[in-house]
């Protein structure tokens, strides 16, 4: 399952084709998986971290049954967890895969612990130099982390190395190349140009890195809203396949400007996931139940919504890109 | 005497290891609370850093759960990528760090990849995370966990966060020339690491925890300091801190 | 003159001392310069290129006669052939020096026709890479970039290396830890926390690369006007050293929100620095005869800073990083 | 037929080396107006690509002379680091470069770093700038100088811009293994290379220009190719737009 090789040689890759500055990327978020996410292909998400998850991107793949799937990505928190859960997940190339405030994830210690699924284990930084390779078209980047750990055992892509310069032993991290990441902003123009805030994790290098990228985004807006702000741009439009809108695309994780962390629908889904039998039951109300990204909201509940929303507000101060 | 439980008791050590004007990197549950804890009394100009890209010099407004909850990301000192963060930890610009881990060995390894139950079957865990990052860079890093014999093993089954390896000169050998644990606060008490040998060294004995109980929880024949403490229980005004940082008690757990 | 083994050890290196807080590090110019800038200190500049070049900072080093300097920047513009004429210079780590929009930089072709300088031969990526390898703590960088090019002959701190995966050739680029970097930014607090915004350039790989970073800045703002937009932060006050007030201090380059480029003071400069006694004259007038920095904004002139400044603006929209 | 001159030339001339919506690295001087008028002409969505961080989709709302002048950091698509735009050339998202040189051989070898005089001297230039990862790392680069004897040698002193080294087979060898010149627009005429051999051949004649006075100003025995053809002239509408981008004359110099 695991193909370091090929990762370790992805740096550098074709252009996918040419890019129409004036052609609208907006589609459904159905027909963004449909088009962009084929059976074996290897997805980045969860790049920011514990923010900005792209759970409703992440659900659409889940609904439409995907299969032979590389994950890829720092910590996942639950996403990894559903969709190895529904079976779409052969590999996994993370630093941490689980329920971040209750611990452990139990699909997927149950599909590694039955040999279904393959992890190359990371850490953090060893995932952020490889994204890092794969944006910079290298085929890999040094670190000084990992050295003496078990990471070298079950990671093919993490070879010692002696530093041409100083002689010093260093980890070399293979390039790692997505074929898709998909990230949740704030606020996008159809063409695929986008403001995001917060922590950012490894969004920019996994999206410079990636061949395609998919956007899901809280809000549209004119193209002149982002370019007022181009310092605000994390990856630009150039480099982005398609747009969809989907309000709450990133519940229950948090989305600075938007709304908190649903910490209960974590705590929640601890119970929901012990058994392969309740995720069943989770899948069938929380994706199987959603035919349009609105039927989610339905779900979620004006009054649960309300409380997630920003009780504080906290702007920036403006800055000038006049002339 | 306030009444405290074994958590409390952890957070107040765990914010005891930090000084004044450090740079920590912090992780969550308890260590975010002794981070919070040692802001808030002894050590008001340290700074967190956080592995998705966060420094902050303030504490936050409202209390957290999670490093990436929106009050921790509000008036921050710096918004930045991940690889930002790790460059500060790579060049040797944090001073502190706080891993946990479900297993740990006599030379501060730590394990949070895989154990191997005594049937032989493997029980698979999270992962790394950004803990063998810490484990391998910060100056030096302080292990939290709670004391039980089959985590505290002779060797663990799988190095995620690298201790001193099998002793003295490990690190320097493997190319990991500074750093290493320089302590394990657990729910019995305090260990440190004999620099000569880079084993674990019973340290400081929990109010009410016998030496006897700390090594039949612990895997290996534990070596004692000459100069035994108890560790200092915690105070009124800590408690109070604490429960200001987590008023639900999410990660303190169910009040003594 | 050239010491890459040094620059390639200095990967990892010492934290300058505990950071405080609420200590204020804001200084006169001319007190930063003398405590943070000794003989012999390596120093990087005009790392946002054409834009933000701290011309203030660069003239005080000048004045205060520093000597045996070593300057680290990508294209350095006129304010490296300004200090190299001043005989502050004794190598030049950097991809271009010149003057932008003439094309040679004269006191530089002088200084290294006759042997008085030596110059370590970078291109913007692989400046960029030593760099950015500096400010990760990792003793190189690999890169793609002038392979088959003579850079080898004269940069011994760029070899080429096989890839751990791939076996591709690749260079191996050594860091660069500079002893300070000045950096010209919009708005800072007292304590070192700033915005910065337009091109960056390699500004935010080579601030967190050196030891010390002191701070110009446009505007003294108060610290939460800061931190109400922690992504606009470039360099976190903590990696700051020194903090100077000095409207104008990027002039005659251009400081977005601020003012615009001056093109006829590099066309002046130009002449200005045909000749060593040109340069004398030159030097006298906009360097010897400014005291303090109010003493340069009344040799600019208010007609000539009006043209300057913005005629139109276009201010970003604000985001919210509410709870 | 308008009046032009030999900038006016080579810039209508370097616009037509881009294809709608490809990703240009724009350098300065005649290739920015070559780029800007290519936008404005019969590539409206190619996009441009510059050294300190900036793309730009949509043409600046005024004229600029240096890349870093406000005009063009207002309303671009991205403003970001160097690095991070390096890192589109070096993944190959970069289809077109523009270099300017001192100095040029016959496989496209460029130097603007040190040449040396008939007396031996050696001239300090400024250096590479960007030229040497553009010239290893985009897709194919376009080469614009004027064409003078001493600069159009047989072998530069000093590489500073790979081309095809000694030929055939030699950007492969050292490490290059895509890209490469595709033109040399000069004050002469259009030349480009043998897919063969990788030597430079005389493609187009400007207008006015003989053969002849292309050989004596070249530093070796030039081939020309079979289907020698005449550059077009600028035409009216072309020649207005240059001076929309360039009012003051700036770089494309006198008018004729």
């Amino acid at each position: 399952m695991l193909d370091p090789p090929a990762g370790a040689a992805e740096g550098r890759r074709r252009r996918p084709g040419k890019h129409t500055v004036t052609s609208s990327k907006l589609v459904s978020l159905a027909d963004a998986i449909a088009r962009f996410v084929p059976d074996g292909s290897s997805v980045a998400a969860g790049l920011c971290l514990e923010a900005m998850i792209p759970f409703a991107a992440g659900h659409e793949i889940l609904r439409q049954g995907k299969r032979r799937l590389t994950l890829i990505g720092p910590i996942s928190d639950i996403l990894f967890d559903q969709l190895i859960g529904a079976g779409c997940v052969t590999c996994v190339r993370a630093a941490w895969v689980g329920n971040v405030i209750t611990g452990s994830g139990y699909n997927f210690r149950r599909a590694v612990e039955s040999g279904a699924l393959a992890v190359e284990d990371h850490s953090n930084l060893t995932m952020a130099m490889a994204l890092k390779a794969g944006a910079m078209g290298l085929p890999f980047m040094p670190a000084r982390t990992a050295l003496g750990s078990d990471l070298f055992s079950t990671h093919p892509g993490l070879k010692k190395m002696t530093c041409p310069f100083t002689g010093v032993t260093l980890a070399a991290v293979a390039a790692i190349v997505p074929d898709v990441a998909l990230v949740h902003v704030q606020r996008a123009d159809v063409f695929g140009n986008s403001h995001a805030w917060g922590c950012l994790g490894v969004m920019r290098d996994a999206c410079l890195a990636s061949r395609h990228v998919l956007l899901t985004t809280e809000e549209i807006v004119p193209t002149e809203l982002i370019t007022r702000d181009p310092n605000r741009v994390v990856i630009p439009g150039l480099r982005v396949s398609a747009v969809s809108h989907v309000p709450w695309g990133a519940h229950p994780s948090p989305v600075p400007g938007h709304y908190n962390r649903d910490h209960q629908a974590f705590l929640d889904y601890r119970d929901q996931s012990r058994s392969a039998g309740a995720f069943a039951l989770w899948r069938e109300r929380w994706v199987d139940g959603v035919a349009q990204p609105e039927d989610y909201l339905d779900l979620l509940g004006e009054e649960r919504m309300q409380t997630l929303r920003l009780q504080h507000h906290a702007f920036s101060e403006p800055v000038d890109y006049g002339y | 005497m306030p009444a405290y439980n074994a958590s409390e008791l952890m957070i107040c050590a765990a914010a005891r290891e930090i000084a004044d004007g450090e740079v920590v990197f912090v992780g969550m549950r308890l260590p975010l609370l002794g981070f919070l804890l040692a802001k808030a009394t002894h050590a008001p100009h340290a700074v967190g850093v956080y592995e998705l890209g966060v420094v902050r010099e303030e504490t936050a407004a409202a209390p957290i759960l999670t490093m990436g909850d929106l009050p921790n990301l509000h008036r921050a000192a710096w918004l930045a990528d991940t690889a930002d963060v790790m460059g500060l930890l790579q060049s040797g610009r944090v001073d502190v760090s706080f891993i946990g881990g479900a297993q740990v060995d006599r030379f501060g390894n730590l394990n949070t990849t895989s154990v191997v139950g005594t049937d032989g079957a493997a029980t698979r865990l999270p992962g790394s995370g950004g803990a063998c990052d810490l484990a391998c860079l910060a100056r030096r890093h302080i292990i939290l966990m709670a004391h039980e014999q089959r985590r505290f093993v002779p060797q663990v089954d799988y190095i995620t966060s690298p201790g001193y390896g099998d002793g003295f000169g490990w690190r320097e050998r493997v190319g990991l020339p500074q750093g290493g644990p320089a302590s394990v606060i657990t729910t019995l008490g305090v260990f440190r690491f004999d620099p000569a040998t880079c084993e674990m060294v019973l340290s400081a004995l929990h109010p009410g925890i016998s030496v006897e109980e700390v090594r039949s929880k612990t895997g290996w024949p534990l070596k004692i300091t000459s100069a035994l403490i108890e560790t200092p229980a915690p105070s009124t005004a800590e408690l109070a801190m604490i429960a200001r940082f987590d008023p639900q008690r999410f990660w303190t757990g169910a009040a003594p």
